[in-house]
């Protein structure tokens, strides 16, 4: 097994997100994210005055943050994070506190009604340890969302970090947040 | 084709009848499918034929000569008289001049 | 394989080129390296073929424990591009919808009051095929209208209405897209596909390819608009996803993109800008045209649409610098106004004068791929005439498509005979046509309505019997090809086994057939029909191959210029691009396009202009649980200035009436709209209530649009009606 | 993304928990208060010994049912996360009922301990050693308890402030905020109860004592509470776009008329009203009843409004959604 260090992240052309939700249908599926919920989403930001108008798309979800506070505020450890970088819950220790919720700058978590405990965004880790892409990177028509491996120098993120201009969101709460927006 | 062909295939075109009533093109579709395709396909014996391989009136033209093979054979030999009715409906309906406007799937 | 593999890392690289890179072809791109497919005892990975929308695109399916789990792009398919969108993913749930129809079903109430007796599949064969025998007995075969909607097993269904004796077989392009199919096919003898992956400037008439629906042409014009390649301009009267995206958007006063066209034409010729060399080896009528343009100047086209002169200008001198890797882009569902045609017929000349017929970044004549044929006994012609009068009315439409809207006004009316049985497959004409009343008479007055659907649309609770059709996860269809530039052939075959006491289509079909003494049209399974496609396949075990991959593309290296050679003949009547139509001309039409200027609403009323969002596929799909979330009842937009004088106010509820009917709508009040115009969006306000989630939800466009159709195709004009707004 | 995660079982539980801490810490403070060598206020320290671990141990109850896994509680003291506000809280939650119960048990008079052991089956052997006479080391015990109390008063802030995700909360101001708020509780609930106690008719220098408390709190409440505004205004934009839920957003009213007004100022107005004369003329004091009776329920009002206001109003504030919440 190759044990060289790795560390996912996402990197988000947001600007060629055309709301179509196809990674929210298919994380439904993957996930079997119950109704009502959901692990990832797009914000719509719609601006100005007939006939000058814009609207920004932008495809949100967990960030798996270098120093996720959903993690820091675990009373019981529940969430935890993978030396990979991804922000997991370990249902078996969550007692369903939400406390996690509200310690998330993203709002990228929510409770799970019938287990009692909280979910959130996986990234897709059961596709991801089997070399696959997570389901929303898959399915996106107009390929938005490019995953990676930040420790792999020769990797696409690294390419489209070091080339083009890019922002991180809510940097100011410190949690190092590792989704990458392409501007 | 020589060129004198030609200028008598249309000179002969338009002399003949030009329509070929009653045929079904249904029914041509299928003899055409089931007996001439049978060599005229890619790959088949004989060169492949396809109703845009001509226009109407060669078709008509054709069909009026009622020759096969070069003009070695019948046509009534391959198919019956009415199949050839059918398979020029089919044809004449479908050929390279015909308007065919396209539709959407089916 | 012998297609060209290609790292997905590769193909990102390759389409996010910089500009600098701007000559190369992003050809050859399109198959990935495969996925690697797990297989565990309980799971399996079915490929087969995305039924959702006419799009076709290949899915993998991942079924555990019997059930289907999760629905994975295919790779291998060039025109599904590795992708799924919304609705593709939600298929799912499409097959565990509570609300599907479980069994066959006898209306025991009146029509429409939603009282069902579940029967047997004898029972409803038997009673189905009763009726029809007896309309045919005292109407004749005529007497019975075979609807359906594009499909894969939409063949079987117009076929076992030909083998009954019916020439009236309607399908939907009269309420789609036939105005574009005849308009191109008039000109070019075919209907082209859109090389945008390799255009530089692309022009819209409210094509809105980023919202509406999903395919190829969004995916490679998002890319080339966003990486820069590409310029976009975009006309439409509303602020949608599209115009967000383009580079320039006009909101074009509605019913004038005919006028915009004629003036870039008009600029082109007198800048002398058009392609000479193409339009003298390829084309007839130039000359009429450039004579035909010269009153049509950008300052006129000015106050037609509202789009500055000198926009015009600029844009017709992009567009032609651009050539040929420029295109006005003819759109998907295009019916609007009454001269529809004409306005379609316009962008293709507009095309053909700049070049760009059959090269990279233009319009490329669509590819196929040969497939077999399973050759089953044909039937005798249908005697009678269309009851639509096709072949007087509109002589150039597609004669096997019919013309919709002509059909139900000469069935209401009984002439030119009365038409007394209806047989419904896939479609929901009380949505999908304009005047709902109207299609509520024409049900009234059917002796027998059969509907063979998945879901109870509002036509399947409207009908007599109602036939449960497999969902597409839960059958095998036939083998389709699907033309274009980067031509495919694509299977559906059985995921899981029908959860419910469902047939397929063939098997509906055959049961019919069998009651009506027309077995021997029928004999054949859909095995062995889909064996005969395979064998035409120019692949080494094709069968074998098509199921276990359920795509098969070719090498994915498209060849342009393939028709531009001295002894090509477009299917024309001249052989030629007929810029000039002698058809037309014999039809009584205008044989170049002639504008006139559209009627306007009047002070009190808005133009109603309808759309889609590609959650949704037409009225299908809002009753989908993981689609619906997305929206969840459908509201009138209208622009604040016109809301502030009727006092309307977001979020209240108005009343919308036209001449036809008046519904109920919440108003959002937004700026993305022109003053003069009123938008909503289609599939909603459903009648049946097997569409629990958006049952009596929203309000249904069918219910307040007009009757109107265009002049030539006949293709149903759906922007024509004027509407009234007040607070409810 | 349901917009309110936590709701009224947990703002009724921190309020609980800074009652009880209000509580044990005005009764131990009674409890040293002395005058000639003997304990100035024994009642109060006595009723607020006594009523000092119900509210936390109800509020803890409360806490647990709130819990998606209500039975899994018991991991919260399998793990100690010192980063986790919560699992401290937790654990200084406990200890402190531990130490409010003892101390209760310390105050306990001979015969109502006797009374309680004689219900206990004289087989239980081991529970009956419990039976003995604390009441000798009520200082001591009080000296364990009083950090115990003022950290779980200030954890009920910490575990809103210490979340960086809201801009609302996250500020060190709302720790203090929340404890002066539960020892002005504390005092009010004291005198409520003791004027409540009909049996033991409250004399005016218990009175007096306890509505000086509160003045004292309530005052260092709005210290606390005018620089969060001020510090909040000129903070950095998502702190102010937070501030704006209070100041003329959806919380606006709350805040203002029935907290500040009605559950501090009136309060506080009644209080400075009642002792002014004598602390300033040297007057006798003389101590209204009923005014008590109102000032001390405003300010137990007073007190659950900040907390319902602070976990409403902090969870609707976030860095990404608040500029599209004007």
């Amino acid at each position: 097994m190759d044990i060289r260090k790795r560390r996912y992240a996402l990197v988000i052309d947001s600007r060629k997100c055309i709301n179509c939700k196809a990674c929210v249908v298919a994380c439904k599926a993957e996930n079997g994210v119950p109704t009502g919920n959901f692990r990832n989403w797009i914000n719509a930001d719609r601006q100005g005055e007939y006939p000058k108008l814009r609207i920004d798309f932008t495809p949100e979800q967990c960030h798996h943050c270098e120093h996720p506070s959903c993690v820091r505020v675990c009373p019981t450890g529940a969430s935890w994070q993978r030396k990979d970088g991804i922000v997991l819950v370990y249902e078996d220790d969550c007692i369903g506190c939400r406390y996690c919720m509200l310690a998330c700058p993203y709002d990228a978590r929510y409770f799970h009604e019938e287990s009692g405990t909280v979910h959130k965004c996986t990234l897709c880790n059961h596709r991801v340890d089997k070399g696959e892409v997570p389901a929303c990177v898959e399915t996106c028509p107009s390929k938005v969302r490019v995953f990676g491996d930040l420790e792999d120098p020769a990797g696409r993120l690294h390419e489209l970090l070091a080339t083009r201009r890019h922002i991180v969101k809510e940097p100011q709460t410190g949690n190092g947040p590792q989704l990458y927006y392409l501007l | 084709m020589s060129n004198t062909v030609k200028l008598l295939v249309l000179i002969a075109a338009l002399t003949l009848p030009l329509a070929a009533e009653g045929g079904s093109d249904t029914k041509g579709k299928f003899f055409f499918k089931k007996t001439c395709k049978s060599c005229h396909a890619p790959g088949g014996s004989a060169k492949e034929v396809t109703p845009l391989s001509k226009t109407q009136a060669q078709w008509k033209a054709y069909f009026a000569a009622g020759k096969h093979k070069k003009g070695a054979e019948k046509l009534d030999s391959v198919l019956k008289p009415e199949q050839v009715k059918d398979v020029q409906t089919f044809l004449v309906n479908h050929a390279s001049d015909s308007p065919q406007p396209e539709t959407c799937g089916g | 394989m012998g297609t060209t593999r290609m790292d997905r890392r590769l193909f990102l690289k390759a389409t996010g080129a910089t500009a600098g890179a701007a000559a190369s072809i992003q050809v050859g791109c399109l198959s990935y390296f495969k996925k690697g497919r797990s297989a565990t005892a309980d799971r399996r990975e079915v490929p087969t073929t995305c039924e959702l929308c006419p799009n076709k695109c290949s899915a993998i399916a991942v079924v555990e424990g019997g059930l289907v789990k999760k629905l994975n792009p295919n790779p291998e398919n060039p025109k599904s591009r590795d992708m799924l969108c919304a609705r593709g993913n939600a298929a799912i749930k499409q097959v565990y919808d509570p609300d599907r129809i479980k069994q066959p079903m006898i209306r025991v109430g009146a029509r429409g009051e939603g009282k069902w007796k579940p029967v047997s599949w004898d029972e409803a064969f038997d009673f189905a095929a009763k009726k029809l025998a007896e309309v045919k007995e005292k109407h004749g075969p005529q007497a019975s209208l075979w609807s359906s909607t594009e499909g894969f097993q939409e063949v079987f269904f117009k076929n076992l209405g030909l083998a009954f004796g019916s020439p009236n077989i309607v399908r939907h392009p009269t309420l789609c897209l036939a105005s574009v199919n005849l308009a191109y096919s008039m000109t070019f003898g075919t209907v082209p596909s859109f090389d945008l992956l390799n255009s530089r400037y692309v022009i819209m008439s409210g094509a809105n390819r980023f919202e509406s629906i999903i395919t190829p042409d969004t995916m490679d014009l998002i890319g080339g608009v966003m990486e820069r390649k590409a310029k976009l301009i975009y006309l439409d009267p509303r602020f949608t996803v599209t115009a967000a995206k383009a580079d320039e958007w006009y909101p074009i006063k509605p019913g004038t993109d005919l006028a915009f066209i004629l003036a870039m034409i008009h600029v082109i010729i007198k800048e002398n800008r058009h392609s000479k060399d193409f339009i003298a080896a390829y084309t007839t009528g130039f000359d009429l045209l450039a004579e035909h343009v010269k009153s049509y100047t950008p300052e006129w086209a000015e106050k037609e649409t509202e789009i500055p002169a000198k926009d015009i200008i600029r844009i017709a001198r992009e567009f032609s610098d651009a050539a040929p890797r420029s295109l006005y882009y003819a759109g998907r569902r295009s019916s609007w106004y009454q001269n529809d045609f004409q306005m379609r017929r316009a962008q293709a000349i507009l095309n053909a004068i700049v070049g760009n017929w059959d090269q990279v970044g233009g319009m490329v004549p669509n590819a196929k791929l040969p497939k077999g044929e399973f050759l089953f006994m044909p039937w005798d012609e249908p005697k009678a005439p269309r009851v639509d009068e096709i072949d007087k009315h509109f002589p150039l439409a597609a004669k096997g498509d019919g013309v919709y809207l002509k059909l139900r006004e000469n069935v209401l009316s009984g002439k030119p005979y009365p038409v007394k049985a209806w047989m419904v497959y896939k479609q929901d004409p009380m949505n999908a046509m304009p005047d709902q009343a109207k299609t509520l008479k024409m049900i009234e007055g059917m002796d027998f309505i059969g509907v063979i659907d998945v879901a109870m649309s509002d036509m399947a609770w409207y009908a007599d019997v109602v036939f449960p059709e497999s969902a597409y996860l839960e059958r095998t269809d036939p083998v389709e090809v699907m033309a274009g530039i980067w031509p495919a052939v694509v299977y559906r075959q059985q995921v899981v086994k029908p959860i419910h006491d469902t047939k397929p289509n063939l098997e509906i079909v055959q049961g019919l057939a069998k009651r009506l003494g027309l077995s021997d049209y029928f004999d054949y399974t859909i095995e062995q029909w889909v064996d005969a496609e395979f064998k035409e396949l120019p692949i080494p075990m094709a069968a074998e191959h098509m199921k276990k991959h359920g795509v098969w593309a070719a090498s994915g290296q498209p060849s342009y210029g393939k028709t531009l050679t001295p002894d090509h003949r477009f299917v024309t009547k001249t052989g030629k691009i007929e810029i000039f139509s002698e058809r037309l001309k014999e039809a009584g039409h205008d044989p170049l396009p002639v504008y006139a200027s559209p009627e306007q609403p009047p002070a009190d009323r808005f133009r109603l202009i309808l759309g889609r969002v590609g959650y949704f596929t037409h009225a299908n799909h809002s009753n989908n649980v993981w689609l619906h979330e997305f929206m969840k009842e459908n509201d009138l937009w209208i622009n604040p200035k016109s809301a502030a004088k009727l006092g309307i106010l977001n979020g209240a509820i108005v009343d919308v009436t036209s001449s036809v009917g008046s519904v109920k709508l919440k108003a959002r009040v937004t700026e993305e709209i022109r003053p003069d115009c009123v938008f909503m969006l289609h599939g909603f306000g459903k009648k049946s209530k097997m569409q629990s989630l958006v049952y009596n939800v929203g309000a249904s466009d069918a219910v307040i649009l007009e009757t109107a159709w265009d002049k030539v195709s006949g293709n149903a004009a759906f922007h024509e009606t004027f509407v009234k707004v007040t607070n409810a | 993304m349901h917009e309110f995660n936590w709701g009224l079982l947990i703002v009724v539980y921190l309020f609980l928990g800074g009652l009880s801490a209000g509580l044990f810490f005005a009764a131990g403070l009674a409890n040293y208060l002395e005058v000639d060598g003997q304990p100035a206020y024994p009642r109060i320290a006595r009723m607020g010994a006594l009523l000092a671990p119900w509210p936390v141990a109800l509020g803890s109850a409360l806490l647990i049912l709130d819990l998606g896994n209500w039975y899994r509680f018991y991991k919260l003291f399998t793990h100690f996360r010192w980063e986790s506000p919560m699992s401290i809280g937790s654990w200084l939650l406990t200890l402190f009922t531990l130490i409010a119960f003892a101390y209760a048990f310390a105050w306990l008079p001979e015969e109502w301990r006797m009374k309680l052991f004689s219900k206990v089956p004289a087989t239980w052997k081991q529970v009956h050693r419990l039976n003995v006479d604390l009441s000798a080391h009520r200082k001591t015990l009080a000296m364990i308890g009083f950090p115990f109390s003022i950290g779980v008063g200030i954890y009920t802030g910490v575990l809103l402030g210490a979340v960086s995700a809201r801009p609302f909360w996250n500020t060190n101001l709302v720790a203090q905020m929340f404890l002066f708020s539960a020892l002005s509780s504390g005092a009010a609930a004291l005198l409520l109860a003791m004027v409540l106690d009909k049996r033991n008719p409250i004399e005016t220098h218990e009175t007096k004592f306890l509505i000086t408390l509160d003045i004292v709190f309530i005052s260092l409440e709005l210290f606390i509470i005018l620089p969060y505004l001020i510090h909040g205004q000129l903070s950095v934009l998502a702190v102010k776009q937070a501030l704006w839920l209070i100041l003329g957003g959806p919380y606006t009213v709350l805040f203002w008329v029935f907290f500040m007004g009605l559950g501090l100022l009136v309060p506080l107005a009644i209080e400075v009203y009642e002792l002014a004369p004598s602390l300033l003329k040297g007057r006798t004091f003389h101590g209204s009843r009923n005014l008590a009776l109102a000032a001390s329920s405003l300010v137990l009002v007073g007190g659950f409004l900040l907390r319902y206001i602070f976990v409403y109003a902090g969870q609707l504030s976030s860095f990404h959604k608040m500029g599209m919440l004007h």
